[in-house]
């Protein structure tokens, strides 16, 4: 039975699109009828106009197709679509108001155990969760705004949240106010790219056991806590920006157990943490430009076997933090704004080596308060001492080979 | 105390020593803004200058300049004025001529390169730390007749605000790091001016950084508007109590 | 005039005034005498007010001076070295004064023949750091008597002038004596001193030793010099008191 | 001074306050947990599973502090961790997915994210400690 309904999507799909009805839609009523008769591959177009829907479910492969942006209104009843069928199509609809629960993560648009499901151009405004994968695959979801109201802190759900989906594409969508803007939890083979994450309560983007996904081309920014990225192997992360995340327990990244991962060609802007790094192994941290942030990289003791090539690191109040002695990590051509050394080869690369942890950033790992006597004359002396003979700070932990101007061409702005 | 106050600033203005002065920080400004690409890296090196070179500058030459004008302090108190008139000429005297060489040194040249908020702040506290110093230094100045002994007073001051105070929070800091702390930041703050004028800028400056591991006291405290007049307040007293002392101790003084 | 009533003064565990008792009238010329460390100057200074009595008061037309400082605008003071705010004109110098005066209500006619006589004018424009130590004199003198004061104290007046100025100022004390001031003096030359006062207030270890007209003790001693009947005096109280009365 | 080093519980500041184990920011009121150290510093976290796994590494036990706390489930009412009854079950969806959830005595099933053919066994601390 199970292995004729491929067959069946197929034959479908292959001679129904010249049968296809089109539906015009004007009302709720309408709608939900014509949900009740139309077959699979039928498009309804739906007009603009207000629709108080609550709980509308889709087990057909139909697509809904909006015209001047119909509001969906939920009225904070429940949820606004329930799509339990592949091959759907959501696009060009204004959905509001969905209501808030702890017992089920109420969504605007949730789709369930079904494939090849689109969502596109639509608004989503005032929605406990906004677009809901579950257990889902080879999804698409672009050009979404999804809108939370922030004032309920506790009460505003994840922007777009996937849970055990394969092969998504996720794609330049604006998620603001929300609680996470991007959650993913088991979701693997997927693509994040050219989002834009703002305001969010807490994360901008938050992962965790997802393993071999790409995060490429998204801005996040001013999120509570910035990105948080999991227990997870072979993430790909590149040309993201990440600026403005600020609170005392806000990163640009955070990576917590993160394996076999590539974080290229990022910009760290202006954050109280660029990325903490915690039990974080064999990861390439390269081509990165850090600027302007309170402590650019805090690698803990438990990460090894990471690289760090030709990073920019410019204006950081710290330039790395560690909690260690020992440090299994290689630096290397990195520019380092604070080095003092010279080039008098000429080759573009300082002559000595430089070491970017100081003695006072040591302390402040021990004992956070001391960060009260940052630049303070004592500090600065104690790192004085400290450069001239290391004693508390990783001796191993250095860029032997420091460039002398940054690898990137941009300038601070 | 307006007409006593005109000749003395008369006289200090034209002291060699505050002309020198206003022409180092005048330097110091301009080679700090000038040879940095970043400005917010000259307003460190400056923050520097606020937080040694000032209260240095200012302490020393007020207790100098409070024991070279010894004798016309005598010659003052045999004409029909107040104890009061005449400390406070003296007094105003130093503070106008030192605040107008801080302003004319970092002030103006901050406002040309760094007309921002953390500019602001740091002229603000540069100022209110050249009114605590040089009160701290006429405290010094009145508790001993003997020159060298209050000078010394002075240096001792200036030392342990600018080196041993933090020496010792730090150790503090480090020796009790399993009793929560977050209060005594703000309280070992508020008892050194110079710490809290550093702070006051860095807060602007470093928010990053503050923001993140000091603890959300720290952060709420000095990121709040409550908390920055609190600051500024605790600055004022620092400059305010020091001069009452030493204006109540010269009042009963036999010159 | 002036009357110090019960004084006590120490400076830590030093004694430099006890039970000083005393009161000067109008019109006499006093002469303070006494051996270096007597407690001289801390009379004067307590009579300014720089220096604060411990117990006891000091009246001026009866009224304690502690309460006000207004009686200083009718005392001229002549320090015996005048310093001065260095980088000061010798021209602001003068006009400070007078607005210090002005402004704590004197009125009255400026008395300008020192400063003619001294010919202040002509160096008016130099800063108070140029001069010498005698012209600073000058300048002290002729701002003690610009005022026209009631009492004038004169602390080592003649100290560091030359000859010709010296008796520019002896003329112009003897003038101001005979308009009936109260004047007190202090000088190591003695004959100046014959020449200018009328009375004698002898101190000695910490207190007044005798307050007489010079007359009646010329008469006492048989000796018409005072210089010589002081030189008699602080012998005779070395000898009886055994003790050394150095500064 | 004094006064702030008498231990002392301290309100969660939701949305503000990190977790001391795994740093991600305290969100859920149900399922926070506080130690207190008897010198008074006070440690958060967001999953009673981090607090378990942070005492561990530092090798403490309750006698070692002034109070271990948790929240009730579904409130941010502190429960001295003694007194509480745990369940255990995947449907609490705990943020670090330790999917504890404490009450005071044996709650009503039907106040419960649980399947309703879920039965689960109630806890107390020490088997509680086993399961991370």
């Amino acid at each position: 039975m199970k292995l004729i309904y491929p067959f069946l999507i197929l034959l479908v799909s292959s001679f129904l699109p010249a049968l296809a009805a089109n539906y015009e839609i004007h009302n709720a009523e309408e709608l939900v009828r014509v949900i009740k008769i139309a077959q699979d591959g039928d498009v309804l177009e739906i007009n603009a106009g207000k629709y108080l829907i609550n709980g509308l479910l889709i087990e057909k492969e139909i697509n809904l197709v909006g015209k001047g942006f119909p509001v969906f209104d939920g009225q904070f009843k429940g949820e606004i679509l329930t799509i339990k069928a592949s091959n759907v199509t959501v696009s060009g609809i204004r959905f509001e108001h969905v209501g808030v629960t702890s017992v089920i993560d109420w969504a605007a648009v949730k789709v369930i155990e079904s494939e090849n499901v689109i969502i596109e151009n639509n608004q989503l405004f005032d929605c406990y969760f906004g677009i809901y994968l579950s257990a889902s695959n080879k999804c698409i979801v672009r050009n979404n705004e999804v809108e939370g109201i922030a004032s309920n802190e506790q009460n505003t759900g994840n922007g777009i949240h996937s849970w055990k989906c394969d092969s998504l594409l996720i794609h330049n969508n604006t998620v603001r106010n929300h609680r996470d803007g991007f959650y993913f939890e088991f979701v693997t083979n997927s693509k994040v790219d050219s989002n834009l994450s703002v305001n969010n309560i807490r994360y901008g983007l938050h992962f965790m056991f997802s393993h071999r996904n790409s995060y490429s081309y998204n801005v996040f920014e001013k999120n509570g806590a910035g990105v948080a990225v999991m227990y997870t192997r072979n993430v790909d992360m590149h040309h993201n920006t990440f600026k403005n995340n600020w609170g005392s327990a806000a990163y640009g990244i955070l990576l917590k157990d993160i394996t076999d991962s590539h974080i290229e060609n990022n910009t760290f802007d202006k954050n109280t943490v660029g990325i903490l790094m915690e039990g974080c192994n064999r990861i390439e941290v390269n081509h990165n430009g850090f600027r302007s942030n309170g402590v650019a990289l805090r690698i803990q003791a438990n990460c090894e076997e990471n690289n760090l090539k030709n990073n920019d690191f410019e204006n950081n109040t710290f330039d790395i933090a560690t909690n260690g002695m020992v440090v299994q990590n290689l630096l290397l051509n990195n520019y380092w704004d604070k080095y003092e050394g010279y080039d008098l080869n000429k080759d573009g690369l300082g002559d000595i080596e430089y070491r970017p942890v100081n003695l006072f950033s040591t302390l402040v790992e021990r004992m956070p308060q001391v960060m009260m006597l940052l630049r303070s004359f004592t500090a600065t002396l104690l790192d004085k001492i400290e450069k001239v003979m290391p004693s508390f700070t990783p001796e191993n932990l250095m860029d032997e080979y420091p460039r002398m101007k940054p690898n990137l061409h941009e300038k601070i702005a | 105390m307006k007409k006593v106050l005109k000749y003395v600033l008369y006289d200090i203005l034209k002291n060699r020593f505050v002309i020198g002065y206003t022409l180092l920080l005048l330097l110091l400004s301009f080679a700090f803004f000038g040879f940095e690409v970043n400005p917010g890296k000259g307003v460190i090196s400056l923050l520097n200058i606020n937080l040694i070179v000032v209260p240095l500058v200012s302490i020393i030459f007020a207790a100098t300049n409070f024991y070279n004008s010894y004798e016309f302090l005598e010659l003052l108190s045999a004409q029909p004025l107040s104890r009061g008139t005449i400390f406070f000429s003296q007094y105003l005297g130093v503070c106008l001529s030192l605040s107008l060489a801080f302003l004319i040194g970092i002030g103006l040249p901050v406002l040309f390169f760094e007309g921002t908020m953390v500019g602001f702040r740091l002229v603000l506290t540069g100022l209110l730390l050249t009114l605590a110093y040089v009160s701290m230094a006429f405290w010094a100045s009145v508790l001993t007749s003997d020159k060298a002994k209050g000078i010394g007073i002075a240096l001792v001051i200036w030392f342990y605000f600018t080196i041993v105070y933090d020496g010792l929070v730090l150790t503090l800091f480090l020796s009790l790091s399993d009793y929560p702390m977050e209060k005594a930041t703000i309280i070992f703050s508020l008892l050194n001016p110079t710490d809290l004028a550093r702070i006051l800028v860095l807060i602007k400056l470093d928010v990053s950084a503050l923001m993140g591991i000091t603890g959300a006291v720290f952060q709420d405290f000095f990121g709040s508007a409550k908390g920055v007049w609190i600051s500024l307040t605790a600055l004022c007293i620092w400059f305010i109590v020091p001069v009452f002392m030493a204006f109540k101790k010269f009042s009963n003084k036999d010159l | 005039m002036i009357l110090f009533k019960d004084i006590e003064k120490s400076f830590g565990k030093l004694n430099v005034l006890s039970d000083v008792n005393v009161e000067f009238s109008g019109g006499h010329s006093i002469a303070v005498v006494g051996p270096n460390g007597s407690g001289k100057t801390t009379l004067i200074k307590m009579l300014l007010g720089m220096v604060l009595p411990d117990k006891g008061k000091v009246y001026f037309d009866g009224k304690p001076i502690s309460e006000s400082h207004q009686y200083r605008g009718r005392i001229g003071y002549m320090p015996q070295i005048s310093n001065y705010p260095p980088n000061l004109k010798v021209s602001q110098l003068i006009s400070m004064m007078t607005d210090i005066r002005e402004s704590a209500g004197w009125t009255g006619k400026l008395d300008n023949e020192l400063i003619d006589a001294f010919e202040i004018d002509s160096f008016s424009n130099k800063t108070m750091s140029t001069l010498s130590g005698g012209t600073r004199q000058k300048v002290g003198a002729a701002l003690a008597f610009r005022f026209n004061p009631d009492v004038l104290i004169l602390d080592e007046p003649t100290a560091g002038l030359d000859p010709a100025a010296c008796e520019i100022l002896k003329d112009k004390i003897q003038n101001e004596r005979q308009k009936g001031k109260l004047l007190i003096l202090t000088s190591h030359i003695l004959s100046d001193l014959d020449e200018l006062t009328d009375h004698i207030l002898f101190m000695n270890d910490s207190r007044i030793q005798f307050y007489q007209e010079i007359k009646g003790l010329k008469e006492e001693f048989q000796e018409d010099k005072l210089g010589k009947i002081i030189a008699q005096l602080m012998r005779a109280k070395s000898k009886s008191q055994s003790k050394i009365l150095v500064s | 001074m004094v006064a702030a080093c008498t231990p002392a519980q301290k309100p969660i500041e939701y949305a503000k306050d990190p977790c001391q184990f795994c740093k991600m920011t305290i969100m859920e009121p149900g399922f926070a947990s506080e130690l207190v150290t008897k010198k008074g510093k006070v440690f958060k976290f967001d999953d009673l599973s981090c607090m378990i796994k942070y005492m561990k590494i530092e090798q403490t036990s309750i006698e070692d502090h002034a109070y271990v706390l948790v929240n009730m489930y579904g409130s941010n009412e502190f429960l001295n961790v003694q007194d509480a009854v745990f369940l255990h079950s995947e449907s609490f969806k705990s943020p670090m997915r330790g999917d504890v959830a404490a009450f005071k005595g044996i709650p009503h099933h039907s106040h419960l994210p649980l399947e309703t053919t879920e039965e689960i066994k109630p806890l107390n601390w020490a088997e509680i400690i086993k399961l991370f």
